[in-house]
Formats: structure tokens, C-alpha cells, sequence
């Protein structure tokens, strides 16, 4: 038996110990997954059980150092065990912005400190963060963005606005760009720094969506004082200062991969196909057809598009397995998936008719079909607009030349 | 007759664009959405509009209309469409109107016109029984009782049925649910004890009804056009429902490029105004075109209905097929080319997007309508 | 009775008395056209007697003025004898480029003598032009044309590649854009001119295309000498020296317009429309749909465009007669008539299948539908590409910004 | 089973690229074209095709193949695309070889086989009676006459069919035409006197031909796969020539855009390389995942056809749809990308323009597959 094979005995066992049953439903969403933080409140003894043994066993961030707080895997024991926790169609025990986005910039850049601290308050889901990229004027060209970040000594005084801050308004510290030099060339005065949000100064405003009520706020920086260090060799910055986009660039290109490797169609109807599902809704006709004919060919159109999606996530996860990493491609499957997810929900509008343009007396319904569908506009825009993706493409992958 | 709008269209044009600017532009619709009052709309609103003749604007003037015309008519819904403007126009001045001028008895006519003309009665058309557009699958009953019908069943998406005074509901006096030919219309007191309505307020912010009918009796005088011939004037009406209904989403459509093109010329990234690109360039351009395409449609389906109502129903088709594909291009790529703040509440791209989803599906989407063409054509 | 209502009984009588019966079969293709010229031979003798009795009226130029050949017709006049001209079906006398994109520009730069030289050969066909713009490094970007024009005292001496000249080897005269100043911006060092194909040096090589031969030539000119003068005041130069760009402008928003207002789908069918044509060759389902439902689509789309498309045309052709000119909307045209155009031959080639795809022995038949559908790729190109039209479109319609 | 290519499957397509780029590019394609040799194809090409152990490419070893299978045969069509490469290759070792192989019995094996894997002998399929693929209408009729049967009627479009020495024939030897039980498959000799075939050559250039069979006489030893039931294997073969073909299309379409591509960075238009503008670019960025998309779809099918051949019909279905679409679309936007010299004789993208245009033809297009992929998810 082999050392792998071994440990994927030893995590089946764990897991069949360990995991309460009524988190064996798979099914996260952003309602019941459990995201931690100063205001976290689990929503049920079960969701706790599970959290703290995942804990214990350094599971709520398996491939963090076992001095973080992690289980210190290896890449291939992290896949065994995923892939033995769907098996049991276990949920995750913690997740959020921290372990996604945070984790993998100190893990890259940060100090022996600045991990003892921060990476150990994500693995113990003490702390929540929310992300300070975006500025109103700073989006597609993000590395144009303004928040001004002075040294006075002891401390930075941070003042500017950040917007499409998820969560902001119930997190407890938040990772910044914010510009420590105006002369320098754009992408070189920025820095990455770390602030907690309960500083005097900061103050967040919810954003309505075209779908209603969002995670997303707006945070305002108001002479905003950041100390310089959290401690010994701890500093508050992230990195070298003005080298904060090379920190950036890296948590971007995690965003991306992740955006580009959900499953586009699947979420719209369940494991059904959309076809099948229409065909129940508006039925045949004597031919044995979709009565709908051009219905049906938009449906069978995204249907092909969506399958021929996965098999290349599937043939280029398959590639980067073999060697040939991935790289600027990724752009093509964050393009195709903003595309497939928004026709997705727009085919099933059309195919339930009045019916889904129906809301509530109060608005729209959170969770609904036509939230989704509204909601699903922003992702050929969030994480890097589909013009930018094609910008990417056209220069990183085809080598086109620049005007 | 020449393909543009003539002098006193022209002016009634500038009337509307005036009128709407100062009563009821898009902040006005805001207003109504977020305060949500039970009728869905502004009463005064609708007064002041009644007073400027527009709600009796496609009405004889006989019978106290303005008789401008499905044209006329549709320079209002443009205008109306660029504010996003709620009102009861489209299902009373248009929908009502239209069934009883044009299949009225001179009784119904009498009775109807002038109080449609002067804002007084409201009315909705009761045609769908689910969720899609099918005009020619009625099963609302109408058994025939002594000298009259009993009416029993359901319509669904009945636009503003919730505040209706008065319904026009297609049902069947014989033959299967498949069939034209058997088909009724009956135009009832929207308040009898016998009706039900369920207001469904829509993602557009406009309202509908669902409605259920139990057994209500009705006379032969309450039969709009011929015993089981209605097919024909429900194709009448919901003809001029859709060439206005273009209109109205041709005016949306428009309004939406042009704030869209504002904002390429005013926003700027990477140093430069982001209407200088040439990506953005090309898709603004192409849409530029569509929208003119569109836009010829459209007056081309109301200017049928003028010269010549009962065969305009093919240019109608077309229209709302054309302006259905247009508007939804307009209305994503104005969110796509706002980037971040096109999906926030606060701008009113989303708003547009939305109208024009609900108003693409009344009366047929452009795939409802493409497939009838075809089938028109013979393929 | 009015001046114009009498003019109206008048050409009619005259086209009752002249027009041969022969020439009334109102179907002008290239081949059967008069284009006149050294090298004409009348195909028929009804052609030739139509032709000079025209001619003998001034209707083969009906506008231009009697001392140049013409009928001096004002233009209500002229669109009374077009109206009568196409009542009995009667064919043009005389077509060819001298009259249609020549003509116009000697109209308004020309000196008399060069009216009185030039027009009236093209009046009586006595000479056959061409029109020498286009070289292989200036398609798009035809300002940037490099063929150079040497003052060499008494004459100009030539030197350079023109290509897209159709007919060259079949005309006698070409006009030209020539580059005489390299020093000045693009646009004010080109020069207009008049040329004698019969010059030493000028060579002709025909173009073969995707659909096989085609009018289409390169030109060379190797040293060629043209007359400073072809007479007292009639220089071979038309308007001024640099300033040639004025006149082909003129020339090309006159081309756009004729390209814009052909009629797409028409030509594909003939009088029927495509669906029909498509239910008669492929046949109906059992709910009376044709049985290929994405062909189906795919024709209907084309028929609901090419309505509006022509709709387009009209609208825009009565807002000008009410005085609000076409302008830069006409590039809309000339995009929507070129997509139009190539859809029509594809889904005609789609609907016959291997039919349409089979070619004899000796390669695309001339005429063929497959001849057809692949020239049709030219007319997104030809004329100003789409992509050109779009930045037109852009910059002159919706005022966007230049970078 | 990853979805890449094995080492083994690498090597082949370093060989096919070496071997084609010498004996075989577009430049020997035009010379077959100009010079119009009676096969339409170089014999001797064909022979050193053969030698490199490419006829017989899904051949089992034990028959003189090279038993590389559908993954082998794809990359070399891939490579035969990308060079317009003319040869039997497509109707002798990729649909003659199915159909032996899968279907044949040992005694159709052992005759046919090694043959085929030598180069000696050439097929071709005759499915399509009409202009347009139908493979489930067969009304060429095998009419029972004594032991065996008598073939009579026609088929268009054979590919090679002008000098195939083997035909196989999809007959009707029970049922109705649109039946897709009763159709029976025969294997018969090209030569014979009852058999009459008509050179059609095609606008890419290709060549196949018409068929008529007036009274030809079988036996039972003729039919390959079984009687009546011959539906499934024509499905079986003409599944693993859409897979196949659409490796073809997917090299053309992958050719035609790197010359594209390659042109967009030398052209100069208004002092700037054409490949610097944004309109192109984001064209290009699309045009270039859409051929990601259509690799993989490509490989799937091919890999089908190897794990589970009776199983692939489907993904072979979807694989020709999304190669037809996106080939299309890359010849297309070649052409209006490299301008005037596009549309010219001189410049290769033509040609992949109309050998796309063929091979989306030949065993149904884009629409035809989405069709059957809607239908067979029951909507």
C-alpha cells in the first residue's frame, strides 16, 4: 500500500468519524456555508461540531503549514482529501476570502510573523476579511486606482474609497492596494497593506444590485491611521512598499482561475438538463420537437457550448497536470463561463416565462430565478470584464502587437 | 406615404418629450417602484395625461379622442418608453381603445370611448392561460346558459388586470383549445363578485393580474365583435398591442444607447476616454445600425395599422421581432459597457434591461414571432 | 397639365417609338451590358440601333449638359425617364464607369475643355474608363498610396502598382491617384489624373479569385510618360495638383451610396422568397415547419433583416428628400447590404447542398451560385471594409472619441 | 483517459507534420487541383502514405494495420487539414476500414483489410440519395431475388467514388424510406457492368461522385453487419467519419488562423499593424477560444471512438456541430481579415473557405447535428 493510499484510508476514516450527518448535504451556499469571524454565529451545533474538528485536525486549511494552523498536505493528500470529502458529499468547514484570497499572498510574500498572526486567525475562522482593490474610477485599469496612503512616521494615514468590497460590512479586517507614490508609473507606487476594519475612519456602504440586496458595499477611508507594524517583524504592509501590485497580480490570477472553473449551465437547472427541463415546461410538438423552435435552437446551442466548456477545463486541467501550465488561457475560460452562466439563467427565464418574471410584493427574491439571472450580468464584468479578458488574450496568447 | 413622421406628429412628438421631462422621467418611475402605491402608477399622472389627449389618442374625435392614429400612438410609447414611464396607456389606449373603436358596437362605442378618452375607465385584455404567449390556445369557457354564457376560468399576466375597471377576456364558445375558430371576446365589469384578481407585480416594476372567473353570467350585448369569430379581433387587437408595444421598446432601446454612448465619451480608463477604443467602437457601431433598422420596423408597423388595420398584421410580427432582438442587444450592452456600475441599482440601465425583458415577452418574444413568420411565409 | 407631367407623356412616347422591343428585358448582367468603349462590338443589332438613338437624344448621359453629350435633364426630369425607362423594362443604353463614378468628379473639377474632351467620349461610348485607386499596400488606409508622379517638366512620368482596376484590360483611359508630393501629410501629396492605357510602360495583369476569373487586374506603370496637357486648358490633371484626395473622396462617398442601396436577398432568389425557395427543395415537417430547424432560423433571421434593411433604405430615402441628408449613415448601409448579401448565397448554398457544392469539369461555372456566394465574400471588403464602415460609423454618426 | 495525447500519439503527429510539410503541403494540393489528374489525388503520395503505415492507421496489427486507432487517425486528418492534403485517406482508411473492421466478417476482414492498410485497395460509402445528408432515408432498393438480392438506384455524393474499386451501399431491404429499420448494408465491387458512376468534382476541389446501379445482383456473402439491421453500423461509420472529418476541419481552421494571425502582425494600415487594433483583437481573442473549444470537442470524440466505439455516437454528433461552426467561422474571418488579397486565387485562406464549406456538407452540418443532439435529449 502506498504512502497515498494509505493516507486516503486514514482521511475515509476520519471523515466517516467525524463529519455529523447534516453536513453531508454538499450543498453550499452563500446562506449556509460557514465563514467565521468576530461575528460569525454558527447556524447550527452540527456546523460547529464539524468546523472544530476540521480545526483540530488542521482541516479548515489542509495545505497550510501545521504552524498556521493547517495539516501542512502535500498537494496530491489535499486532492485525496477533496476528493474523499465529496465522496461523502461532506461540506467544507470553513471558507471565505481569507483562505481563497489573503492565504496565498502571505504564504507567497508574507513574513514568518505576519503569517503567525493572520494565517492562524483564518485557520481558526477568528478573523473575516474582505478584499480593497476597485475604485470607483479604478476598475478595468485597476492599477490606476487613487486611495492615497501617507507615511507619517509611526503610521500611514490612508484616506480614498474603495468599491465592490464583498462582505465589508461584516468583516473584520480588510487587504488593500492603496498608492504610496503618485510620481512613480502607475503599477509601481502601489502598496499591499492590512487594516483592521474597526479603525477609526472606515465606513461602509451596501450597494443594491440591479438583483436587489449583494454582499458588495462601498468602504470610505477617512484620515484613516494604519500602524506601520502589528508587532515584531510584522509589519502592516504586505511585501515592499510600491511593489504591492506584484503581490496583486498573483491574487487576480487565483480570482480568475476560479471564476473560469465553475460549471456554467449546471447551476441553472440542477443536474437536468435545460432541454429536458423545457421540454416538461413548454412540451413537444408533433414531430417530437421543443414547441419552440428557436428556443430550442438557443438551448441546443448552449448546451454544445457547455459541453464542449467542460471538456476543456478538462483537457486543459489534464495539459497543466502534464506540464503545459495553463497561463493566459485562463482568460478564455473566465470569458466562456461569464458567457455560459448569464445565457444560462436568460434560457431559463425564457423558458418559464410570466412565471419567473413574477416577483414578490417585496421585490425580488433572494435566491429566485430572476435574482440569479440579474445577478449573473456582473460576471462578464467582476474579476476582470470580458474586454479585458479578450485584451489579455489577444496579447498574452497571440502575441498580437500593442498600437 | 413617406416613411418619417409628418408636421403635426413631429410636433406631437416634442409635446410628449416636454411633457415627460417635467413629470415623469426616469426618477418619477423610481419613485412609483420604491413607494409602490397600490395602483402601480400615478393617478395624477394619468389625469394630467388624459387632459394632453393622450389617452384617447388613437379615439375618433367623435367620440372625444384625439385621433392621431396607431403613429401618434406610438410617438407617445417611444417617448414614454425612453422614461420608462408607467401609466395604464398601453392596456387602456391601446389595448381598449383599439378592441372597442375597431370592434365595438356603436352602443360599446358610446359607452366606452369617451370615458377611455377622458381617463375615467381603465381596461386590460385577458389573453393568456400560462406563462408563455399563446393567443390561439384558449380554454376560458363560456358555456352557453339561456341567453347568455356562463365564464369560467383563468387568465394569466393580465397587464394592469389589478386596477382594470373593465376586462376584455378571449374565451371559448366552442371548438377545442387548439382552434381559431371558436373563440369569443367578452368585455365585462372587471369588479363582478364572480371575478378574482391576484395583482403580480412584475421584475419591471409594472403590474398584472392573475385572474379567475366563476361563473359569471354575461349577455350577448357584452360580446365585443362576432360569436366565435374573436380570433380575428384578437389579432387585431394584439397586432396594435405589439407595433406599440416596438415602439415603446424601440424608445427604450434608443434612450439606452444614447446614455451608453455618453458614457464611453465621459469615462475614462488606461489614460484614455474607453469610447476611443475600437472594441467598444465596432459593437457601438453595429448597434448604431440595428437600432436604425429597428427603428424603420417600427414606424413602418404603425403606419400599416393606420393605412390599412386588418393586414397589418404581418409588418407587426416583424416589428416586435426585430425590436425585441435590438432592445435586448441595446439593454446588455449597456450593462456590459457600463462595467461595475451598470449592475448597481443606483443607474438605470438595470431598469431598462428589465422593462424590456417583460415587454419582449407580452405578446410574443422575437422567437414567437420569427417562427410565425415563417410559418406565414410557408416554411 | 404640368411642364412635368408633359415631359412624362413625351419620354414615354419616344421610349414607345425607340426602345427596341429586344432591349426591353430589363435584366442588365455584365455580359450583356453596353459598355462602349474602343474595343466595343454591339452584341445585337437592337442593341447597337437603341444605343444611337439614345444617344442621338442625350439620354445615354440624360443629366449631363447638351454641350457635353447630354440631355441636360434636371433631376426630376431624370427620374421621370428612369420611372418610364423601367415601366417597359427597357435596358440602360449605356453603363460603365466613365458615366457612374467619373463623370460626377469631371463634373464638378474639370475645366471646360476637359468636360468637352473626356465627357462627351463617354457620352457616345467612344471611350471605356477604369479607376486606378487601390495598391497592395493601401487598401483600407488608401490615403497612404505610394505611386509616384514625377514632374518632369513637359510631362509627368509614372511609376508604381495599382491593383482592384477593374476591367484595365479592357479599358481605354483610366484615372488615376498618383502620390507627386512624398513630403506633405498622406492626404495632401496625392494627385488626380487622367491616363491613356495605351501608354508605353503600363501593364495589365488580370486577378483571379476565390470564384475564379474575375473584371479585377493589377496595373503596372513602368516609366510612363503622360502629357503635361491634352490641349489648351485641359490638363491631364483634374482639380489641383495635391489636392487629387478632394476628388476621390467624392467619388467614394458616390460609390458607398450605390454599393448601400442593391437589394440583398433579391439577387439570391430572384422574385421568390428564400423560405419558400427553402420549402420547395427541402420540404415541410409534419407541423408544416421546414424540416431543418436551424436552417429555418437562419432564413428567417435573413428575411426579417433584409425587411427592415430595405425599410432602412426607404425611411432614410425619404428623410433626404424632407432634407435631412443620409451623410455618414450611408456606411450603415453598405455594412448591413454586404452581410446581407453574403448570408443570401450562404444559405442558398446551404439549402442545396451538394448540389450547389458540385462544379463541372472546368472549375466554377461563371454565373453559377457557387460563383456567386464566393464572390460575395468581396463585399465586406470592396468599397471600404466593414471595419472601416464601423469606424466611420463611430467617429461621424456617434461622435466617439479618437485615442 | 487524460484528455491529451500520448506520447506515442505525439510522435505520429511529429511525423505526420514532417512527412506532409515535404510531400504534401498546400502548394501539392494546388498543383492536383490545377492539373486535374484523373483520381483527383497523387497516386504516388498515396503509396508513400500507405509505406508510412497511415492507410491502415486504425487497422489492427494482424491485418497490416498500424493500430493507432481514432486518436491516430484524427491527428493525421488534423495534419491533412492544416495542408488541404488530397488523398483516399478520408473514404478508404477511415470509413471502408470501419466498416470492415467493426462489421465485416473474418472472411470480409481477411480479404479487405490488409489491402486497405496496403494502399491497393480504394472505397467509398454511398449513404446520401439527395443533396443533403439524410442518412436515416434510404429508398435504394435491394430487392430479395433467389439467394440473394438485386441493387438498383442512386447515390450522390460518394467522396472518391470516381475511383473507389469497393463500394459500400446503404440499401433498403425491408420497410419504408423513412425507416431506419429494413436498411441493409452491401459490399460490392465498384466495376461491376451494372454500375454507373459520374465524376462530380466539387468546389474545394475534392471529388466524389454519382452512382447508379441498375439490376446488380448479390448475394448474402455481399452484406456486411446484418440484414435489416444495417442502420446501426451505418451509424457506427459515419459517427467515426465525423469525428474524423471534424479532426480535418479543426487542422483547417487552426491553419487558417495562425496564417491570420501571423498577417495581423506584418500588415501595415494607417501607420500601424492591423493586428494593433482593438476591433481585430477582441475578434481574434474569440475566434481563438472558440478553436480551444473545438479541440477539445474534437479530441473527446476521437477518444470515444476508441474507449466505447458502439457509445460515441453522440459526442461525434457534438464534435461535428461545434467543428462545423467554428471552421466556419475561422475561414470566414480569414478572408475579411486578410482583406482584398483574401478573396484573391493567390492566397491559400480561400481554399480552406471551401473545403470547410464541403466538409461541413458531407455527414451533416452544424444545424443537422444540433438538431439530432435536441432530439436525442428528448426536446
Amino acid at each position: 500500500m502506498s504512502d497515498l493510499d494509505k493516507f486516503r484510508a486514514e482521511v475515509r476514516t476520519w471523515l466517516d468519524e467525524n463529519c455529523p450527518e447534516e453536513m453531508r448535504d454538499g450543498d453550499i451556499t452563500p446562506e449556509n456555508q460557514c465563514w467565521g469571524g468576530r461575528q460569525w454565529e454558527f447556524q447550527s451545533e452540527a456546523q460547529k461540531i464539524w468546523f472544530e474538528r476540521a480545526l483540530a485536525q488542521g482541516y479548515t486549511v489542509p495545505t497550510w503549514p501545521k504552524e498556521y494552523g493547517g495539516a501542512g498536505l502535500s498537494a496530491e493528500e489535499a486532492k485525496i482529501l477533496d476528493e474523499e470529502r465529496q465522496a461523502i458529499n461532506a461540506r467544507k468547514p470553513l471558507s471565505n476570502f481569507g483562505i481563497s484570497m489573503l492565504g496565498p499572498a502571505l504564504l507567497a510574500y508574507g513574513t514568518h510573523e505576519q503569517k503567525a498572526q493572520h494565517l492562524t486567525a483564518i485557520a481558526r475562522g477568528e478573523i473575516r476579511w474582505c478584499q480593497g482593490y476597485s475604485e470607483p474610477g479604478a476598475g478595468s485599469d485597476l492599477a490606476s486606482l487613487k486611495a492615497k496612503c501617507e507615511d507619517k512616521g509611526d503610521h500611514w494615514l490612508i484616506n480614498g474609497q474603495k468599491i465592490w468590497t464583498s462582505n465589508a460590512d461584516i468583516s473584520d479586517w480588510i487587504f488593500c492596494l492603496v498608492r504610496t507614490d503618485f510620481e512613480a508609473p502607475k503599477h509601481q507606487g502601489i502598496t499591499f497593506i492590512l487594516i483592521d476594519m474597526a479603525s477609526e475612519g472606515i465606513s461602509v456602504k451596501p450597494i443594491v444590485l440591479i438583483s436587489g440586496h449583494s454582499p458588495f458595499c462601498e468602504t470610505f477611508f477617512d484620515d484613516v491611521k494604519v500602524p506601520k507594524s502589528y508587532g515584531d517583524n510584522n509589519p502592516s504592509v504586505v511585501g515592499e512598499i510600491n511593489r504591492g501590485w506584484d503581490v496583486a497580480k498573483n491574487l487576480l490570477v487565483h480570482e480568475r482561475g476560479m471564476l473560469g472553473t465553475m460549471s456554467p449551465l449546471r447551476g441553472t437547472t440542477g443536474p437536468e438538463s435545460l432541454g429536458k427541463f423545457a421540454a416538461e415546461k413548454i412540451g413537444l410538438d408533433a414531430t417530437g420537437r421543443l414547441d419552440d423552435p428557436a428556443l430550442r435552437q438557443r438551448i441546443a446551442q448552449a448546451e454544445l457550448d457547455n459541453w464542449a466548456y467542460d471538456l476543456t477545463v478538462a483537457r486543459m486541467t489534464d495539459e497543466a497536470n502534464a506540464g503545459n501550465g495553463l497561463g493566459a488561457k485562463s482568460s478564455m475560460l473566465k470569458y466562456v463561463a461569464s458567457e455560459l452562466t448569464k445565457c444560462g439563467t436568460e434560457l431559463r427565464m425564457d423558458i418559464e416565462g410570466t412565471t419567473a418574471a413574477t416577483i414578490g410584493e417585496d421585490g425580488i427574491e433572494y435566491g429566485s430565478l430572476a435574482n440569479n439571472w440579474l445577478y449573473n450580468r456582473a460576471y462578464s464584468i467582476l474579476g476582470g470584464t470580458t474586454e479585458v479578458q479578450f485584451n489579455i488574450i489577444s496579447k498574452r496568447v497571440l502575441d498580437l502587437p500593442s498600437q | 406615404m413617406p416613411l418619417i413622421l409628418n408636421e403635426e406628429q413631429e410636433m406631437l412628438q416634442d409635446a410628449a418629450k416636454g411633457f415627460l421631462a417635467e413629470k415623469a422621467p426616469v426618477s418619477a418611475f423610481r419613485t412609483v417602484r420604491d413607494n409602490k402605491p397600490a395602483d402601480g402608477f400615478c393617478r395624477q399622472l394619468w389625469t394630467e395625461m388624459a387632459q394632453m389627449g393622450w389617452a384617447g389618442i388613437i379615439v375618433d374625435e367623435t367620440h372625444g379622442g384625439s385621433g392621431f392614429g396607431y403613429v401618434g400612438a406610438g410617438v407617445l410609447a417611444e417617448e414614454m418608453g425612453r422614461n420608462l414611464t408607467a401609466s395604464p396607456f398601453f392596456s387602456t389606449s391601446v389595448l381598449g381603445a383599439t378592441a372597442i373603436q375597431k370592434y365595438g358596437t356603436e352602443k360599446q362605442k358610446d359607452e366606452n370611448l369617451a370615458a377611455i378618452s377622458g381617463g375615467e375607465t381603465l381596461f386590460a385584455l385577458a389573453v393568456d392561460e400560462g406563462p408563455r404567449h399563446k393567443p390561439d390556445h384558449i380554454a376560458f369557457s363560456a358555456e352557453p346558459a339561456g341567453n347568455g354564457f356562463i365564464l369560467s376560468g383563468t387568465k394569466t399576466f393580465v397587464a394592469d388586470g389589478h386596477v382594470a375597471d373593465k376586462l376584455i377576456i378571449a374565451a371559448r364558445t366552442s371548438g377545442d383549445e387548439g382552434d381559431t375558430a371558436g373563440i369569443t371576446l367578452f368585455l365585462v365589469d372587471a369588479n363582478a363578485p364572480e371575478i378574482t384578481r391576484v395583482h403580480t407585480p412584475m421584475v419591471d416594476s409594472r403590474n398584472a393580474a392573475d385572474i379567475a372567473v366563476e361563473g359569471l353570467e354575461v349577455t350577448g350585448d357584452d360580446i365585443l365583435g362576432e360569436l366565435d369569430g374573436g380570433y380575428a379581433a384578437l389579432e387585431g387587437i394584439l397586432s396594435a398591442g405589439r407595433a406599440v408595444l416596438s415602439a415603446e421598446m424601440s424608445g427604450s432601446a434608443q434612450q439606452v444607447f444614447d446614455v451608453t454612448t455618453d458614457y464611453l465619451k465621459e469615462r475614462e480608463q488606461f489614460g484614455q476616454k474607453i469610447g476611443s477604443f475600437q472594441g467598444l467602437q465596432h459593437r457601438a457601431a453595429q448597434l448604431a445600425t440595428e437600432i436604425e433598422m429597428m427603428k424603420s420596423a417600427v414606424l413602418k408597423s404603425l403606419k400599416d395599422l393606420d393605412q390599412d388595420f386588418d393586414n397589418a398584421g404581418m409588418t407587426c410580427c416583424l416589428a416586435k421581432a426585430k425590436t425585441g432582438q435590438v432592445a435586448q442587444l441595446a439593454t446588455k450592452e449597456a450593462i456590459q459597457m457600463h462595467g461595475g456600475i451598470g449592475v448597481t441599482d443606483e443607474y438605470d440601465v438595470g431598469l431598462y434591461f428589465k422593462r424590456v425583458h417583460v415587454a419582449q415577452q407580452m405578446f410574443g418574444d422575437a422567437g414567437f414571432h420569427s417562427d410565425r413568420w415563417a410559418r406565414n411565409s410557408g416554411y
